[in-house]
């Protein structure tokens, strides 16, 4: 059936098209304009929507591919496909675009058609980032996505919006131009742009990297992936682009733009270069700690709330890099699911501040105060927001953060201590913040007649909400559209952690009396629908192969013996 | 007999003079001439290596220079008169408008 | 016979300088002239008969006539005094000459060393000569320069003509 | 025996067609009465299509012309027709400008068909005497063009700067000619080649005087693409002459002139022994040069075409990247690099001629502030033009620098290939400007808002199409390119 | 069963999202009725499945997992009850516990605003609490104790525009936040050393470990989870937050603060009882942490003329008590103490609130006095209630507390200076609670005019639930009756399944304390000291009241280290607070970020820019100079050749 053929082309490319459609809308017809683009995005999510369901968890590999040859001459291919990790990250775009549109209905209100078409196109520059499967293609896509972001903060952004808006595209193009040599690079000794006939080679042993050519290789992409996650020392373009930008850009910024980084390690850096991955871990987790603990300090500090938002992602996206550097499954599945979290609770929290603008037309803390007794709709979801991104059991920031910890303690205990300190300071700055906008007496008069949510400011806080409890609560469905992928990686740059997956299944908790015997069934049909997988398995013997700290218990092998 | 080195080395203090001339000279039509000086230095090249090779083309090349210098002073002198025109003076350190 | 290159070499050489040395346009524009015909004899001396003839009635002849006219034309006298412009060429402009001139001899010099100009066998310049060569494997070029000729007025008439 | 037969005549048809049109308009000029002028555009451009035309035709009859003065081949063939594009482009664009400061049409578009056939000899010839009359054709044509608005002294002096430095350049062009001459006995690139090529010839070891002669004529040429330091006459020139004519001179001019470096070079000097690394570094040099001067100085600029003449240096500077890749990789980088530029600067140019309104007043960026509000479609014409050129993907611009780039990687140029990519991102900055200023900026814009004329709507267009066909299916030119057999290679 | 369990835990959610999300619109009597019907379907429910579970020894628990949370890998967390004896005891106590106080809520709230807040928050609080007590692994319980936390946060800082209210939530929040922190990497430990999480897992594993296996991993893992105990449960040095948190309602203080969640802890510690025997180093620095607490608290409490502040550094006393009862490995007597703790230390605190509510919010006992005829009801019960923690023979204190002092001296980790301590801090408890009671009810009035006329008795709706807890005080103690006083100590038996294992384990290996005294004997000196407490007070306070002025006087130093509780608060903010905001604010952002990092970055773009501008200087406008350049060029190449 063509539909599901190209389901992929068609989910990258219906955000064009709806831009075209509004491009020959009139210009003064605003709202049927914001009314093409939300319906676009909504049907776009719904494409999205569609490849979940119909997305095979048990498969490895890609599916929905699409393979076409583009260009003869280098063989570039239109090379469509996702696995696990990309369908997430394009629901969550396809889930994101809406709301920005949303939360921009009032705010926006000069060049409105430029807006939309821009930010249209911003979501198919970032969907196409997310399913091409050709490096090239790839390369094509991160670039083009750039421009509409950068027209997004330099016409409707505050302040330094200019200086913002050039910051944020010379900075990540310093990182791409280095990517673009690997690329080349990569192509002229393989000759093929291909990611997947690249891994395969790779893999397969048919082509070998020398040493140094791989060290090289791996910076040069990992540099661009690194500046746009950011990365410690690489993060300064993120204050000033988020603080700057209209609230629809920061919220695709957060949400998504920021996830290509991560995206990209996990996806080329990891597998292709697996030596030089495991060569600089070090390195590269200590600067994801540095990033975790520095982000929290500075971002409590900030007096502006867009840029406590954007510093407290420099630290949410350190936890990322630190599970995905962790190499093992509990740190790469909580990375990935970090990624969402960070994109849908930072989100919000951009959304929310932006409701907040425009009521107030400022963003200093110190000019609120008291909102709580003004505005109590808004404060408590507010409240639950900031909880989920400070990671509040129950909430779906906790799952993410909890898995990281777990998978660097594993890696090296300090990494995880860190990162465990690194929560605290969060509920600091978090709270303090949360405080000093909402607790208190009503100090500024303005603040008095403020208003609180309107109807589709509930509703779209609402659905975000509902998410953040969801994902908090279940976060299981997520969690295995990962597993075979993360498998895979991990089989390039760590087999040990995946060998040690594929053991006995887990003793799971045993009912200790006959008639409990029925409670002990459900745990085991819970466990069938996955026991099949590798993945569930017996962790004692997993440590045994990995680690050193295995308990001497002859004979023990799980489960009670009374 | 003519060492083929002394002509080339005239022909090269002749060309090295017209650049002198251009560099050093402030008014545009000796700027100018001085340029016609240079490719007669390089005539003379030609003539010299014609003769030493033996090969006529050399000369027909100077033939073909000689056309060409006359165009261009046609077209050099007209410009010139142009510029006269525009700015009542010659000296070519006044053209320079536009800089950095 | 060699003697008439050196003497007209030295003539080419002192009004060359003064080419460059004079003030005044016109007397740039003479000793040019001067250049112009000691070349010409050194042409003929390099058994180029021809070329020499050429160089005397084009280039004397006509060129320099023109360039003297438009000397006149706008009566260019002496230069004014310069306003201090052009510093990288007054600084930079005589030591880059000279290096010129001496990385550029040195070479000929190692290259060619005393080799005479004139080798084992004659060179056959008479006009038929010429002109024979001239139709032949030259005709393309010949032809094009007409095009150039033609661009050349075109341009003299559209820079020069009075009014727009 | 050598005789001149119709098969010579054909090999040079798009050359003859051209002469006949320049001819035609010139005598047309005086007959067409003041208000029509513009029909004589239409001619020329008739003129044009029909030696495009022609050319297609000739590429039907590849070989020599001429007792081996005239190679038609592949390569010529391709730059002609590239040539034609230009001067196509141009002369659209330049219509209603001559119409709208009421200069004299008739002269303006034979010298653009003088100087197209100038090139055309240039790219098509092998014989050194053919290059040189070629040269000066359109080179003196361009220098009339650039003081075309007399009046102007802008425009004046920039063709007083072009006539006399072009003039110098060609005196060390020729020496270095004579110096070939001389060393070789012909001036005929193939039989130079051969000469060099075959080891007993004295020249063939690469004596110094050889390497000379090639600096020589190399002084010449990079001179007309303008690659550092040579560079140097490139902004003036360009800012002073009148836009369209800068559109031209940016363009086809330096593309012949680069053609004529890649057949000395590549096709007759990279024979010699120890050709390599002389070459090389000549090349590299110049091109680290070139891109850095170009992209650092035109950070300053705040004059549009000053700006664009300093990108232009800077783009010199990525071919220079390819042909020091060499090969046939970086040649045919090289010929498609040549023809992206043309459409984005023509473009470029011609859009700005329309913006600079009358007699070229508003040129400045700050005049540009504020014309997305009043004009989102030029506006955004502009923005493709300028992201074009900063290399961004989905326009030429990015396939362009990316085959260069690719051709210096294949060579293991690393080095270069990391030094241009950093060279573009900063030239990301400058371009941008001008964006920020149509987008960004408050205020009025001051640039003329006027309604496009249709002619300049339909170069635009057609330098749209050339920039996102390209843009998105680069293969469908590469892939003639790669067929084409350079005929040294 | 697990259909009961499941039950007991809805209803409070249930509740608590009634309440948080249409509550505005509700009138009170609904709210009060979700919220009261909500804790009371989980008290009833909690109790049905304490009678209907046939926990034997044969079978210790029940588990039963209702889905898989996480997994990833080999880590697996289901959301999975675990039913012990242990579990049930917590469920039960604190189920009825909070069913009262939701009763007593309805009246103290009635005046207050956010009344569906409030018992939005209390129920939800209630369904963390019994998450964290029933859950089946340490993620699930860290669900609660989190939960907890949160909850806490919220109440007390339920009159947020009051900044203090909203400061002592925040750092509420944040200190135990730091031991939560410890909790989490600990359990970390657990799994990558162990492989699982799950108790029913990990402890066999544990279980069949020969003491000494695997000592130094162990013993990390318990300190780290210690850490957790010693957030949660307000002990040195993290106790900081337990005192502002009076700021919240007095309900909220009784439940969270008093008799639920700050003992989660001792729980918590109690639960893993088979990680710790294996780890004694990390129990005795349990035990030895919970003493010098529980002593250090009882000073401060000497000083405390705020009545509920008293109450609190109370509470970290005798969670102090607790913890060394867990230490010295004989948990039963630690649980048993939490049960009886929390019965009369939630009387205290609705004493208080009761009195508070008559005297119009007036808290500082120096303006009280006499009140014993106007708050007859509130006097007696919070008669019974301090009779009862100073442990007066009869009362559960008595019991609970003995039990402890036992454990402190015979315990298999035991040492006579705890017992002496112990002992001490017993006199201490006894002094300072009476004086609270003389202060507040006895002597002339000095409740100043204003406040007087409309002092009063409250309601039913309060005093009701303060009886009731007034006769669990006097009840509680008496389910286990000391050995020595010819008692079956029951509840010890009754937990035997849980900590049997454990304790035989320590008793079996380790040697013997050399040290073991008459049961009696120790109990003897208990009641001598607290005796001695109830006497001093007294005097102090009643007899004689100038007596403590003139002490102060004479001890004006130590007096005023007590009064400001040895500036503890001051301390922790001149070394951790102020030096973090202001290094990250100065240091932190403005010069590292702003300056360093963000000024490279810049500074390149500038160098680039400053070439930009020496480059253009060559475009001098000038031909000459140009003809120069060009020249230049020609020289430099040739002189490449020449030099080449």
């Amino acid at each position: 059936m063509p539909f599901e053929a190209h389901i992929l082309t068609i989910a990258t490319f219906l955000p064009l098209v709806g831009s075209l459609v509004i491009a020959f809308l009139p210009r003064e017809a605003h709202s049927r304009v914001r009314y093409v683009a939300l319906a676009f995005s909504i049907l776009t999510f719904i494409v999205t929507l569609g490849l979940i369901l119909g997305f095979d968890r048990a498969q490895g590999g890609f599916q929905w591919v699409e393979d076409y040859a583009w260009i003869q001459s280098p063989s570039i291919h239109y090379h469509l496909g996702i696995d696990g990790l990309s369908l997430i990250l394009v629901v969550l775009t396809g889930f994101l675009t809406p709301l920005s549109i949303l939360v921009s209905w009032t705010g926006i209100t000069e060049r409105v058609k430029e807006f939309h078409i821009l930010v249209l196109a911003l979501e198919a520059g970032c969907i196409g980032v997310f399913v091409s499967l050709d490096l090239f293609l790839f390369f094509v896509f991160w670039e083009v996505m750039l421009i509409p972001m950068y027209f997004l903060i330099g016409i409707w952004g505050h302040g330094r919006k200019v200086y913002a808006a050039v910051k944020f595209i010379l900075y990540t193009m310093v990182g791409s131009a280095l990517m673009l040599v690997g690329i080349i690079f990569l192509y002229e000794r393989t000759g093929s742009f291909d990611y997947t006939q690249i891994l395969s080679a790779l893999s397969s042993g048919s082509f070998e990297l020398s040493h140094n050519v791989e060290s090289l290789l791996f910076w040069a992409f990992f540099l661009a992936f690194a500046i746009k996650v950011p990365l410690f020392p690489l993060h300064t373009w993120l204050p000033d682009a988020h603080t700057e930008a209209p609230t629809a850009g920061s919220v695709m910024l957060a949400g998504v733009l920021l996830k290509m980084g991560t995206y990209g390690i996990l996806r080329f850096c990891l597998p292709l270069f697996p030596g030089a991955a495991r060569e600089f871990a070090t390195l590269i987790s200590w600067l994801a700690v540095i990033g975790i603990i520095y982000g929290a300090l500075v971002s409590m500090v900030q007096p502006d709330l867009k840029r406590l938002v954007a510093y407290s992602s420099v630290a949410h996206l350190g936890y990322v890099v630190l599970g995905i550097f962790a190499f093992n499954f509990q740190g790469a599945e909580g990375a990935i699911y970090q990624m969402a979290n960070h994109g849908v609770s930072t989100g919000a929290l951009f959304m929310m501040v932006g409701m907040l603008y425009d009521r107030r037309h400022t963003r200093l803390i110190k000019d609120f105060g008291g909102l709580a007794t003004t505005m109590p709709v808004f404060s408590a979801f507010f409240m639950i927001v900031t909880l989920s991104s400070l990671g509040l059991p129950m909430l779906n920031g906790f799952v993410g953060e909890f898995l990281i910890i777990l998978g660097s303690f594993h890696a090296r205990a300090v990494y995880g201590s860190l990162a465990a300190v690194g929560v605290i300071l969060a509920a600091v700055y978090l709270l303090w913040m949360y405080q000093r906008v909402f607790l208190g007496e009503v100090t500024d008069e303005k603040n008095r007649e403020i208003q609180d949510c309107n109807t589709r400011e509930r509703w779209m806080l609402t659905v975000a909400v509902a998410v953040i409890i969801f994902m908090g609560v279940y976060p299981q469905p997520f969690l295995r559209q990962m597993d075979a992928t993360v498998a895979q990686v991990l089989t390039r740059v760590n087999p040990d952690a995946v060998s040690a997956q594929t053991e006995k299944p887990p003793q799971a908790a045993r009912p200790l009396r006959g008639t409990e015997s029925l409670g002990s069934e459900r745990i085991g049909e819970s466990l069938g629908g996955r026991a099949s997988r590798p993945l569930s398995s017996y962790p004692l013997a997993a440590l045994k192969s990995t680690t050193g700290r295995t308990p001497a218990v002859p004979g023990l092998s799980g489960g009670q013996t009374r | 007999m003519i060492p083929l080195s002394h002509v080339l080395v005239l022909s090269l203090i002749l060309f090295t003079l017209g650049a002198a001339g251009f560099i050093i000279r402030r008014n545009v039509i000796t700027v100018f001439m001085c340029i016609e000086l240079m490719l007669n230095a390089v005539n003379l090249a030609f003539i010299a290596f014609a003769r030493h090779l033996p090969n006529l083309d050399g000369q027909i090349f100077v033939f073909f220079v000689i056309v060409v210098a006359a165009a261009e002073a046609a077209v050099g002198l007209a410009i010139i008169v142009a510029l006269y025109r525009n700015r009542n003076s010659l000296a070519i350190d006044d053209v320079d408008s536009m800089r950095m | 016979m060699e003697i008439l290159f050196y003497i007209f070499a030295v003539l080419a050489v002192v009004a060359g300088l003064s080419v460059v040395l004079q003030r005044a346009p016109v007397y740039s524009a003479l000793s040019l002239i001067v250049v112009l015909g000691s070349l010409a004899v050194i042409f003929l001396l390099l058994g180029a008969p021809f070329i020499a003839m050429v160089q005397v009635i084009v280039y004397a002849g006509a060129i320099m006539v023109l360039f003297v006219l438009v000397i006149m034309l706008l009566n260019a006298g002496h230069e004014g005094p310069s306003h201090h412009r052009a510093k990288f060429a007054r600084w930079a402009g005589p030591p880059l000459l000279l290096a010129f001139l001496a990385e550029f001899a040195i070479m000929i010099w190692k290259h060619f060393g005393l080799t005479p100009t004139a080798g084992s066998d004659p060179l056959d310049a008479s006009p038929a000569a010429i002109g024979r060569l001239l139709f032949r494997s030259y005709v393309l070029p010949f032809e094009v320069t007409s095009i150039l000729i033609l661009v050349a007025v075109l341009g003299a008439v559209v820079l020069a003509k009075r009014q727009l | 025996m050598i005789t001149v037969g119709a098969a010579d005549f054909i090999r040079i048809l798009p050359e003859i067609v051209l002469s006949f049109f320049a001819l035609l308009v010139m005598i047309l000029e005086p007959v067409t009465p003041a208000g029509r002028k513009v029909v004589l555009g239409w001619v020329a451009f008739a003129g044009v299509v029909l030696a495009g035309v022609a050319t297609v035709g000739i590429a039907r009859y590849p070989g020599a012309a001429f007792s081996a003065s005239i190679s038609n081949d592949g390569f010529s063939v391709y730059l002609i027709g590239l040539l034609l594009v230009i001067a196509a482009l141009t002369l659209l664009g330049s219509m209603s400008y001559l119409e709208r400061d009421s200069i004299d049409h008739g002269e303006f578009y034979a010298l653009i068909l003088m100087a197209t056939i100038g090139g055309a000899f240039m790219v098509a010839s092998t014989e050194l005497i053919m290059i040189f009359i070629g040269l000066e054709i359109s080179s003196i044509s361009t220098y009339i063009l650039a003081g075309y608005r007399r009046g102007e002294l802008q425009s004046n002096e920039s063709s007083v700067k072009y006539f006399l430095l072009g003039s110098f350049a060609t005196a060390f062009f020729l020496y270095g000619i004579a110096f070939v001459y001389g060393l070789t006995g012909s001036t005929n690139l193939d039989v130079v080649r051969e000469t060099l090529a075959n080891p007993g010839a004295a020249a063939a070891q690469g004596p110094q005087l050889l390497w000379l002669a090639l600096m020589l004529m190399f002084v010449g040429l990079a001179f007309k693409v303008s690659t550092a330091p040579f560079q140097i006459w490139t902004p003036d020139v360009y800012q002073g002459a009148p836009a369209p004519v800068t559109a031209y001179l940016s363009t086809a001019p330096k593309a012949a002139a680069f053609a004529v470096l890649v057949r000395i070079l590549i096709g007759s000097f990279a024979h010699a022994q120890s050709a390599g690394a002389v070459i090389f570094w000549l090349l590299w040099i110049s091109a680290v040069l070139t891109m850095c001067i170009g992209n650092l100085a035109a950070l300053w600029q705040s004059n549009v075409k000053r700006l664009l003449a300093y990108s232009a240096i800077a783009h010199a500077g990525y071919v220079l990247v390819g042909l020091t890749a060499g090969g046939a990789e970086g040649a045919t980088s090289v010929l498609f690099y040549l023809a992206g530029y043309a459409f984005m600067n023509v473009g470029a140019f011609i859009l700005i001629a329309q913006l600079a309104g009358p007699g070229e007043r508003r040129t400045d960026i700050s005049d540009f502030s504020g014309l997305a509000a009043e004009r989102p479609g030029i506006a955004a014409c502009l923005t493709v033009f300028m992201l074009s050129l900063a290399g961004f993907p989905a326009t030429v611009g990015f396939f362009a620098k990316f085959y260069v780039f690719r051709s210096a990687v294949h060579a293991h140029l690393i080095g270069l290939t990391v030094i241009a990519l950093l060279n573009s991102v900063v030239s990301v900055y400058y371009y941008l400007r001008v964006v920020v200023a149509m987008y960004m900026a408050e205020g009025k814009a001051e640039a003329s808002t006027a309604a496009l004329p249709r002619a300049v709507g339909l170069s635009l267009a057609l330098s749209l199409i050339g920039i996102f066909f390209l843009g998105l299916f680069p293969s469908s030119l590469l892939r003639d390119l790669t067929s084409i057999h350079l005929p040294w290679f | 069963m697990e259909i009961l369990l499941l039950l007991m835990l809805l209803p409070p959610l249930t509740g608590a999202a009634l309440n948080g999300i249409f509550g505005r619109r509700f009138s009170q009597g609904l709210v009060s009725l979700i919220g009261c019907g909500g804790s009371g379907l989980a008290m009833v429910f909690a109790l049905l499945a304490a009678l209907t579970s046939h926990l034997g020894p044969e079978s210790p628990a029940f588990i039963h997992s209702y889905y898989t949370w996480i997994q990833a890998g080999s880590f697996r967390a289901d959301f999975a009850v675990y039913y012990d004896r242990l579990t049930l005891i917590m469920t039960v106590t604190v189920t009825v516990i909070a069913f009262l106080i939701h009763l007593y809520s309805r009246g103290y709230m009635e005046h207050e605003g956010g009344y569906y807040r409030f018992f939005c928050y209390l129920n939800l609080f209630l369904f963390m609490m019994l998450v964290l007590v029933t859950g089946a692994s340490y993620p699930v319980m860290f669900v609660g104790w989190e939960g907890v936390g949160l909850c806490s946060y919220l109440l007390i800082g339920f009159y947020f525009p009051k900044k203090s209210a909203a400061d002592a939530g925040k750092k509420a929040f944040i200190v135990t936040r730091i031991g939560d922190a410890g909790f989490s990497v600990g359990v970390a430990l657990l799994f990558w050393t162990f492989g699982s999480v799950n108790f029913a897992e990990l402890f066999p594993k544990v279980g069949a470990l020969g003491l000494g296996d695997q000592q130094k991993t162990l013993t990390a893992a318990c300190l780290l989870l210690f850490l957790g105990a010693v957030g949660k449960s307000a002990q040195l040095p993290l106790y900081v937050w337990l005192p502002d948190a009076m700021e919240g309602p007095t309900p909220v203080s009784a439940l969270i603060h008093a008799a639920t969640m700050v003992t989660a802890g001792v729980y918590m510690v109690a639960r893993s009882n088979v990680l710790f025997v294996h780890a004694p180093g990390a129990l005795q620095t349990v035990s030895a942490i919970g003493c010098i607490t529980a002593f250090f608290a009882a000073t401060i409490a000497l000083c405390q003329t705020d009545l509920k502040r008293m109450l609190a550094y109370s509470t970290i006393s005798q969670l102090g008590y607790m913890f060394v009862g867990c230490g010295t490995a004989v948990f039963a007597s630690g649980i048993f103490h939490l049960m009886t703790h929390a019965c009369f230390k939630a009387l205290l605190f609705l004493g208080a609130g009761s009195v508070m509510h008559a005297m119009s919010g007036q808290l500082d006992m120096r303006y009280m006095g006499g009140l014993r005829h106007k708050l007859p009801t509130t006097f007696w019960t919070f008669l019974v209630a301090t009779l009862a923690i100073s442990g007066v023979p009869g009362l559960a204190g008595f019991f609970s507390k003995d039990a402890i002092l036992a454990a402190a001296y015979n315990g298999p980790l035991g040492a006579p200076w705890l017992y002496w301590l112990l002992t001490l801090t017993a006199g201490l408890t006894a002094f300072y609670m009476f004086r609270g009671l003389f202060m507040t009810f006895c002597g002339e009035s000095r409740v100043p005019h204003e406040i007087e006329h409309h002092v009063h008795e409250s309601s039913s709706k309060m005093t009701v639930p303060l009886m009731v807890l007034a006769v669990f005080s006097i009840l509680a103690g008496w389910l286990s009756i000391p050995k020595a006083l010819g008692g079956s100590e029951a509840f010890d038996r009754y937990l035997e399944p849980v900590f049997g294992q454990s304790q035989r384990l320590l008793t079996s290996s380790a040697p013997i304390a050399p040290h073991q005294a008459n049961e009696v004997m120790l109990m003897a000196m208990s009641l001598v000291a607290a005796g001695l407490g109830i006497l001093i007070a007294y005097w102090f306070y009643l007899k004689s009241p100038g007596i403590p002025d003139q002490l102060a006087a004479s001890f004006s130093g130590v007096y005023r280290t007590l009064v400001n509780k040895y500036w503890v608060d001051e301390f922790y903010n001149w070394l951790i607070v102020r030096p973090v905001a202001v290094g990250s604010d100065k240091i932190l952002w403005q010069r590292v970020d702003t300056g360093m990092i963000d000024g490279a970055v810049n500074g390149s773009a500038e160098a680039a820019s400053d070439i930009g501008r020496i480059v253009r200087r060559m475009q001098s406008g000038s031909i000459r100079s140009y003809a120069a350049w060009v020249l230049a060029g020609a020289v430099g190449w040739i002189g490449y050749l020449l030099l080449r």
